[in-house]
């Protein structure tokens, strides 16, 4: 399945700054490709260091930002969010400087 | 000054006549501006640009707090603060930047930090907040106190290369803490001046110098206007205000995007349902703690 | 004031201690700044932010030029004048403010319309060029005196919700007259004071009042902003100015979008390969006539 | 053939003030669309008011920067460019206000 991922806020850091990634991620079966498949695959596949800076848990560390397609991952359904072909993934870190 | 019905003095008509030529805003979209009341905390990168703009536009009052004072160092981004003010506080420099260009408003002075001791005597005073200030435990701070009194928060930050702007606690909308519940890990809390979220050593050999400018001040300029403009939507009523969206702003790729948020949370602590942040509760939490920040830290010093 | 071998004295190196912690920059890319000269055409809207972060950031000379007066009615978004300087020129009010912030650096004033008279010998005497006015006829007269003195443009404009950014003639990139060799109709020339490129009263009733905001001042601004950033890569001669690829801001949308612009052409009466366009040339051109627009109108009245 | 058209910088009013269009261009015949096809087709079924704002003779009036795929179309042959199904037209207006 194809998604387009993005990390900002700092956290592309993790992935050698690059923000923007273009990724085709397998899927095991008929069962549909939930967000938490994809943090996993996210944690083994691109991020290059620091993991706890991105993950805690099986979720996001706290201050990370999940958007999917442009909105809050809690309107669809957190680490149960089914992706679909296509679907843009973003990943963004809380800021406070001023 | 001659009174014609619409209770505005011919001074003010001629001083605002682009906002009152306006079509749904006019005389009583520039009263409600006049009669408002604005608290900008921080006169640093965010709150030059944000202060100046809304003096300039005719908010009634303008409250601006900040412990700092005005370095020489400050001068490269912070517009508000002249030189002659140097060794001073902040808060004097920048109310005597916004009286200059705006007599008619009313300016009040805070030259002190914003702590739980003085927050809700401080904030109770105005309808809107701007939050301009660079550090995470300020930022919980000014959020839960904006929920205890229940006041619209306008929220900007900006690090690097990248800016983020929304209205938190504003009908029905989220507050800070029902998009953040915990704090982030205190390595991923660096304040401004210590370049990036994920310290300086990391952001900048990795970072193109086009870009490095938009973290000198690109990044502040614009998320300070358009905080300026979130809040005068708010305080004239009209227009459909940044609440359950954030904006995102990327310098390098200079791209703006608008997200959705999710809604204000039944279980959040501040705002949620059965949540009990009263006065009381703000007053005795430990916001340095929550976050493993200090609220202020000692500038960086350059060697060359 | 001590030098230690980098040229730069120690008030120098702590005022842009920010900038010279930046990788790539550094004290080259200060020194770069500090000897460069920038003029700015136009103290109003986007002059008055571009202005600011440009004295901020210590590019050593800068030139003002305007021919208009500071009024009342400017104050409400033209955030370098201050009241003291009502009935002063707009040059004399923004240089003092410029000077207030950064006292080390040269400013020029030109208290003068920018004519065909006077734009050679004022513009032969700087590095780079900013456009920060707001009429067609002076966006092509500056465009043609760039072009023939060979000084790198930094063009914004900003009418209701929709601003623009480019550099032109620098770097193999176009001219102004290279995109648009024949002038619009006069119709679509209207100048900001008329409040949008097809005139007051179709834009305004089909506009809904946030956008209306950014109207008055969210879009100048911003561009504003950004055009003190491209002067700056250019000063420094570090980063990818914005030559052949313009910015557009939607504000409406609140999008931003790089576009992709042809080369020079070599067909372009100004800068193409069998041009003429000499300094006597540059000077008999009548501009107003070229356009069908004054360079400059009386202001709108407004009666309540 | 689905195309997004989207006016700026003052030329939405010329179309009711929308400014993004997603349209269904026919094609006639084997020929591929080009800019000159699509800016009759705009014409005829956009443009609502004043067409001498956006077209003189068969070309856009001078001031409009039109953009194919976000490149100036002087870079793929003006009015002989041809047209592919989702491509993305922009036509702004240059501004001269400050
Ligand atoms: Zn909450
Ligand atoms: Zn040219």
């Amino acid at each position: 399945m194809k998604l387009t991922l993005e990390f900002g806020g700092g956290l592309e850091l993790l992935c050698e700054s690059v923000k923007t990634h273009n990724v085709d991620v397998d899927q095991t079966g008929e069962k549909k490709l939930t967000m938490k498949d994809l943090l996993s695959w996210v944690r083994t596949n691109l991020i290059k260091e620091r993991p706890e800076m991105f993950m805690k848990g099986d979720s996001v560390r706290p201050g990370v930002l999940v958007l999917v397609n442009d909105c809050d991952w809690e309107l669809s359904g957190q680490l149960d969010t089914t992706l679909e072909d296509k679907d843009v993934v973003v990943f963004i870190s809380t800021l406070h400087g001023g | 000054d001659s009174n014609s019905g619409h209770g505005l003095s011919s001074d003010i008509i001629y001083r605002y006549s682009r906002h009152l030529l306006l079509p749904n805003f006019g005389v009583k979209g520039q009263s409600n501006l006049l009669k408002s009341s604005i608290l900008v905390i921080g006169a640093g990168g965010l709150g030059s640009p944000a202060l100046l703009y809304l003096a300039a536009c005719g908010i009634g009052r303008l409250g601006i707090v900040d412990h700092d004072v005005v370095e020489l160092n400050n001068l490269h981004r912070q517009i508000i603060h002249a030189e002659a003010y140097i060794g001073q506080s902040k808060v004097k420099s920048a109310a005597a930047a916004c009286r200059a260009i705006n007599s008619t408003i009313q300016i009040e002075e805070y030259k002190e930090a914003f702590r739980t001791s003085n927050a809700l005597e401080i904030m109770s005073k105005y309808d809107i907040v701007v939050d301009a200030t660079d550090n995470a435990p300020s930022r919980y701070m000014i959020n839960d106190c904006c929920v205890v009194l229940g006041k619209p928060l306008i929220s900007g930050a900006a690090v690097g290369l990248d800016g983020q702007l929304t209205i938190y606690n504003h009908n029905g909308g989220p507050c800070y803490r029902c998009l953040f519940p915990a704090p982030p890990p205190s390595t991923a809390c660096q304040r401004c001046s210590d370049s990036g979220v994920l310290g300086v050593g990391k952001l900048l050999p990795n970072t193109n110098i086009s870009s490095s400018f938009y973290f000198v001040y690109g990044v502040p300029g614009v998320i300070g206007c358009l905080q300026a403009l979130e809040a005068l939507k708010v305080a004239s009523d009209v227009g459909e205000p940044l609440s359950g969206r954030m904006l995102l702003f990327d310098a390098l790729s200079a791209k703006i995007r608008i997200v959705k948020l999710r809604g204000r949370s039944l279980h959040c602590e501040a705002c949620g349902e059965n949540a009990e942040f009263t006065p009381q509760v703000f007053q005795n939490f430990d916001y340095e703690k929550f976050t493993q920040t200090p609220l202020s830290t000692a500038p960086m010093k350059l060697k060359l």
